[in-house]
């Protein structure tokens, strides 16, 4: 299924939330490529003597307690987020789809050993492991991409794996056999392109919740650290000012972090819905 | 009977889980860039220093006789001795168990029992206000980062209305904690009778336990919305309003099929919540199993952490089990 | 007629996770089919019909048995040169829309066959796809429609035209039209005689519907638990029941015509597993005729008319009751 | 013989994204007591929404637009809920097809089946349980004993189909509702199963509604017929009469379609049933009809009387008539 207009159209009609999406994901993109160099002040430089300025017409959303402008930062940081986020996410899928091919195409004991490494690493509490592969690996962002894409690996092979179980009980694939095709005819022309669309759509999804995971991870110091910016080191900065009634340091960053997540989320769940197979 | 080997064939597939994850932690520590015993001694020690402790990590042996013996020590319950406490990790683990579970526990009963009413009310009456309100509300939760909403309630409950106590520790810092029974210290305070303790204990659990919940109600919410209006509209609920069956049975019926996939939901919240709830444990100083691990992590005290990860990943195992007996047990279906 | 196809003595079974039991799906069935010939084979479910019909095409492994086409033995090719005959053996599925890939616009689906087996260029591709929906009696422009956007009988036409693009010589239709309405049913049935005149292909027309088989076929097989109980040319069978099995069936289908009641003659209970085959006939423990002895012995098959065989160990006995009977009775009419 | 239920203007609508599906358009149907009445319809013809539509359940996103459902004085369209639940089950049974997804497979069938006995009146736990195992044993099922505490899952098709006529049957309702249900079943359970529906409404002289898309069905089960089109019933007789005059267009080529001899070159429709949500203007038909007439696209045919009993929604075949 291309993502063509007539399909967009279609999707925003039975789901207007994905609209919603679509915006916010859209502009989270824009600021991402944009973001570190239209704010009014360098998102990666302290201002001596301008710490904890309240929201004001110069510092729209305040200034932290390093006096850096929480505005530039908050928009600047899509970049940060977004480029673990995808990138994970991509990571994630190139490894994940070939191996739920096989895992789901050929039965036996490579398809059971995939599987079993998959139940094991999904069996790990998420956080913890993502905390210990960073700590472990060295905190650099490409190591938190890493880790992402090992963490999220499961869900592309299980997804994937499933829908190719589906598919190739289906009579569509036995056609095709009949006619001749090898097993990479059918792998290539049929269920590839059948297994795709899920795999897009929870892509969405799994791009809001590494997100999530990345602001996390550098919440508690095991990510990103100042004076990169980022939203979830933005809000720990913020966080021992809160209880003194400081909250802009913290909630702004906070607010822009639900909202991205939450357009992925719309987004996500729209393409799920109209891709799901067993709709049609 | 059939159910009966079931049990007993699920319960030897935890054998080869457990190895695999202790395999996991094994090669995570072990094998990846970084050598541990230079991640111990700090990037100022000396070569000497260094070598010291690689001989009494047993790091100077062949791999996979390191990792025999790490096997074994595992077996018999050793998971090595934290640098920073130095005490033996699993006692340590034990020792601040207690607090998660209680935490995490209470959590989820309230996750749970927000969602379900929820949850069962937009299914029966969809396309409603409350409908849409608590749709809007399911799909927030998902996206809210939970130890930012931890923040923003501290600052309004405690900050502004000081209506909640300090965010620091499970009870006030005036009190000593309770004896020792369970080491949840509600249930203590309780067993002990002790009205005081058990007041604060509350009241200092309360926050944590509903910022966590107020999230993570959210997934439950929607799984049971989506479950229960796909009940709803089955055929054999189409059947059984046909057969002209009572409202509170049809609901009865559709309820029960809709539970499953809601039950297994919360199984699994739980299992991630056990390694999730750190951020929480974080901010509000809760001395649990989460706080431990940041600490760990922070010192590199790799022991520790491989501990406190393999010790979560199994209780999360065995909760999974616990959902899989409780699947079996509910559904005819199953019956492998 | 020299058959173009003949199946000796297929057997298929399944073996069952966890247990040492087999599934017997086939048991020892034989039939051969001549060009430009249909051979129905009649059956309920789990009589291992559908079975039989991709074991001929080698779609999955038969246990035993030859499988010869055009005189050489399928059973014993390799797959690839098994897959330079497949576009002379074809297949039309039982469900129209699922055998249909939904991301592929009809054109392409046609195409696939001329891109797997022919060096056509994409102009002669797209000149030959428009031949075969001309066939088909479909118009051109659904080469740009995609599954979902057709009805069922639409589908089933494309399916077909899908199996002839590759000038077949013999295909195996699985249920082709139980899924359809009646009316739609009735016109894929006449495309599908049609077809055969023009082409002279040889069909296996596999069907749990007596009605249908008797329009298409030149002969008839009914089987039972992974045998043929009965097999003779068409009208003799439907003249001449003399399974009991096979009078089963023909009694059960309600006729439309409600001048006309059928005597009743009924199968108790339901068709046991096909894992735990009951001993003798396989039939005794439902069949009104059964005696003793049909618990001990395998019938042979047993020939009664000039092409007709029948496996029951009364079918004698029984053809001659029925002959007092049609003349007590007006005769069987379906 | 009196009237048990009588449709009047009968239209359910679907309103969906795509717009708005025009399901029923307009029925007008009824049914005496004891009467076996049958409806045949292709899919897509609304013959199953009919079946939801009678007892008022039609599931979003269809809706029930207008008309009357009278049964015994009451209208059940506006009936209101509580009062239906006494009718549905008690007075109107109802069969549908796949039995296996209708029943709860989460409880045993006894239990489900007692619950249905309960809700209609027995209020005693064990007389409904009695009552259970009498029906079950009522509708051919060996062992009824042991079978109260099987699964849906553990059944075949034909003893679901068996279980969910004991349910409609449970309480000698005086009109029973199947709808298809025998689709899906091998041909000699559906004699199996059409057999004893058709004992035990003689035996409980029930009124039945027979659903289903098979000629032969209602040919050897019913007494009339009603054939139905994109949602219009557009020719109804006793079954006699039509299967000797068939009149509308539709319903000749119905009955051609199901013959069993070769017809070299038998005139079928050409084409497909409409799609409800963008039905042709006039007669429904016409796009595919054989003898249609400029007026066929201007106007909808009204059902008109051919003879006594036997009517027609045709314009061609009502001139022909007069």
């Amino acid at each position: 299924m291309g993502l063509n207009s007539r399909y967009l159209r279609y999707l925003v009609r039975t789901q207007p939330t994905a609209l919603v999406g679509a915006i916010i994901v859209t502009l989270a993109i824009v600021l991402a490529v944009v973001g570190p160099v239209i704010g009014p002040f360098d998102a990666r430089t302290a201002y001596p003597g301008n710490q904890l300025q309240p929201p004001s017409l110069r510092h729209l959303m305040g200034t932290d307690s390093n006096g850096m402008d929480v505005f530039s930062r908050v928009i600047a940081s899509p970049r940060t987020d977004l480029t673990i986020a995808i990138l994970g996410t991509l990571g994630a899928i190139v490894l994940g789809v070939p191996l739920g091919l096989i895992a789901g195409y050929y039965r036996g004991f490579l398809s059971e050993l995939l599987m079993r490494m998959s139940d094991i690493v999904q069996s790990f509490p998420v956080f913890l492991l993502g905390m210990a592969l960073v700590v472990v690996t060295g905190q650099e962002i490409k190591n938190v991409v890493y880790v992402v894409a090992t963490i999220n690996c499961p869900i592309y092979v299980r997804l994937v794996r499933s829908q190719v179980l589906f598919l190739r009980e289906r009579p569509f694939i036995e056609a095709a056999r009949a006619l001749g095709g090898r097993d990479r005819w059918l792998i290539r022309e049929h269920i590839l392109p059948n297994s795709i669309g899920p795999v897009v759509a929870n892509a969405s999804i799994t791009i809001g919740w590494a997100i999530l995971l990345t602001a996390g991870l550098s919440f508690i110091g095991a990510g990103v650290r100042v004076p990169t910016p980022e939203w979830g080191s933005m809000i720990a900065v913020g966080a021992k000012n809160v209880y003194t009634g400081e909250w802009w340091p913290s909630v702004f960053p906070g607010v822009a972090l639900a909202v991205t997540v939450l357009g992925f989320a719309l987004l996500g769940e729209a393409l799920v819905h109209v891709t799901d197979p067993t709709r049609r | 009977m059939r159910a009966r080997s079931y049990v007993f064939r699920r319960l030897i597939l935890l054998i080869p889980q457990v190895l695999g994850v202790t395999t996991v932690v094994f090669i995570l520590v072990r094998l990846l860039p970084g050598d541990p015993a230079y991640l111990i001694a700090g990037s100022l020690a000396t070569q000497d220093v260094i070598n010291s402790i690689r001989e009494h990590l047993g790091l100077n042996r062949p791999i996979w006789e390191q990792y025999l013996i790490y096997l074994g020590n595992v077996a018999r319950g050793d998971l090595g001795r934290s640098w920073l406490t130095s005490s033996q990790v699993l006692e340590d683990v034990l020792r601040r168990l207690p607090a998660t579970l209680e935490l995490i526990t209470l959590a989820l009963i309230l996750a749970f029992c927000i969602a379900l009413p929820l949850g069962m009310m937009t299914a029966l009456r969809p396309r409603g206000i409350a409908d849409r309100v608590a749709s809007g509300y399911g799909m927030l939760a998902v996206a809210m980062p939970d130890f930012w909403w931890a923040l923003i309630l501290v600052f309004v409950l405690f900050g502004k209305f000081q209506i909640v106590p300090a965010p620091i520790g499970r009870i006030d810092i005036a009190l000593s904690p309770p004896p020792h029974v369970t080491g949840m210290y509600v249930v203590d305070s309780l067993l002990d009778g002790d009205w005081r303790r058990l007041q604060s204990s509350v009241a200092h659990l309360m926050l944590p336990a509903f910022t966590l919940a107020f999230v993570y109600a959210g997934p439950i919410l929607k799984m049971t919305r989506a479950t229960m209006s796909q009940a709803l509209l089955g055929n054999f609920i189409m059947y059984a309003r046909a057969s002209g069956l009572p409202r509170s049975v049809v609901t009865r019926y559709a309820l029960r099929n809709a539970l499953l996939p809601v039950i297994t939901m919360t199984g699994i919240t739980y299992g991630y919540l056990i390694g999730g709830a750190v951020l929480i444990e974080q901010i509000f100083a809760w001395g649990g199993l989460g706080q431990y691990a940041v600490q760990a992590i922070t010192s590199s005290d790799y022991m520790a952490v491989s501990g406190v990860v393999l010790a979560t990943t199994v209780f999360s195992l065995l909760v999974y089990l616990a959902m899989d007996l409780l699947y079996l047990a509910v559904d005819p279906r199953i019956r492998y | 007629m020299v058959p173009i196809v003949r199946v000796e003595h297929l057997v298929k079974h399944f073996s069952i996770a966890r247990s040492t039991k087999a599934l017997q799906a086939v048991n020892d069935v034989s039939f051969s089919i001549a060009p430009g010939e249909t051979l129905g084979l009649v059956g309920e479910s789990g009589s291992g019909k559908t079975t039989v019909g991709r074991c001929v095409l080698r779609l999955i492994e038969p246990t035993g048995g030859r499988i010869l086409f055009e005189d050489r033995d399928l059973t014993s090719l390799s797959q690839e040169s098994l897959r330079v005959l497949r576009p002379r053996l074809q297949l039309v599925f039982q469900e129209p829309f699922d055998s249909l890939d939904p991301q592929m616009t009809v054109g392409q689906i046609l195409a696939e066959p001329l891109r797997l087996h022919t060096r056509l260029t994409s102009a002669e591709r797209r000149d030959r796809v428009f031949e075969l929906l001309e066939l088909v009696g479909l118009r051109r422009q659904l080469t740009e429609y995609y599954p979902h956007q057709m009805s069922a009988g639409q589908q089933q036409r494309v399916g077909i035209a899908r199996a002839i693009a590759t000038r077949p010589s013999f295909i195996v239709l699985d249920e082709p039209v139980s899924s359809l309405d009646p009316t739609a049913r009735a016109e894929i049935i006449d495309l599908l005689i049609d077809l055969q005149e023009r082409l002279s292909i040889a069909y296996l027309f596999i069907s749990h519907d007596l009605t249908t088989v008797r329009y298409l076929s030149t002969w008839v097989a009914v089987m039972y638990l992974g045998k043929i109980v009965e097999m003779s040319p068409t009208e003799e069978l439907f003249e001449q029941p003399s399974h009991p099995y096979t009078r089963a069936l023909l009694s059960a289908v309600p006729v439309p015509d409600p001048e006309v009641k059928r005597p009743k003659y009924v199968l108790e209970g339901e068709i046991p597993s096909p894992i735990n085959l009951p001993s003798g006939c396989h039939l005794h423990t439902r069949c009104p005729a059964a005696i003793a002895a049909c618990r001990t012995t395998t019938p042979e098959e047993v020939q009664v008319g000039e092409a007709h065989w029948v496996a029951c160990i009364r079918a004698h006995e029984l053809r001659a009751q029925q002959a007092w009977e049609k003349q007590s009775f007006p005769p069987l009419a379906v | 013989m009196s009237v048990l239920l009588d449709v009047r203007d009968l239209r359910i609508e679907f309103h969906t994204s795509e717009g708005i599906g025009r399901a029923v358009n307009g029925i007008d149907l009824s049914v005496d007591e004891r009467q076996i009445m049958g409806i045949v319809g292709e899919s897509g013809s609304g013959k199953s929404v009919i079946a939801s539509g009678l007892v008022n359940l039609v599931n979003p996103p269809g809706k029930i637009v207008s008309g009357t459902v009278m049964y015994r004085g009451r209208d059940l369209l506006r009936e209101p809920d509580r009062s239906l639940q006494r009718i549905r089950g008690r007075e109107i049974g109802l069969i549908v097809q796949n039995a296996k997804s209708a029943l709860n497979p989460l409880i045993p069938i006894g239990r489900q089946l007692a619950n249905a006995i309960r809700a209609h009146g027995t209020r005693d736990a064990q007389a409904a349980a009695d009552h259970a195992i009498l029906m079950l044993e009522k509708v051919g099922i060996p062992d009824p004993v042991m079978r109260l505490h099987s699964y849906p899952h553990q059944l075949s098709g034909g003893i679901a189909q068996r279980v969910m006529i004991a349910m409609a049957l449970s309480s000698n309702p005086r009109l029973l509702i199947a709808d298809e249900p025998t689709s899906g079943l091998d041909v000699t359970i559906q004699a199996q199963i059409l057999d004893l529906i058709h004992t035990l409404v003689h035996e409980l002289h029930s009124a039945t509604f027979l659903i289903t898309r098979d000629l032969g069905i209602i040919a050897q089960h019913c007494e009339s017929i009603a054939v139905l089109y994109a949602g219009l019933i557009i020719e109804q007789a006793p079954v006699r009469v039509f299967f000797r005059h068939p009149t509308h267009p539709y319903s000749e080529a119905l009955i051609k379609s199901v013959a069993t001899t070769r017809e070299r070159g038998r005139r079928l429709l050409p084409g497909t049933s409409p799609n409800i949500y963008d039905l042709p203007g006039g007669c429904p038909l016409n796009p595919r009809c054989p003898l249609v007439q400029p007026i066929c696209r201007e106007a909808m045919p009204g059902l008109q009387e051919t003879s006594p009993g036997h009517f027609v929604r045709c314009h061609v075949r009502a001139l022909e008539s007069n």
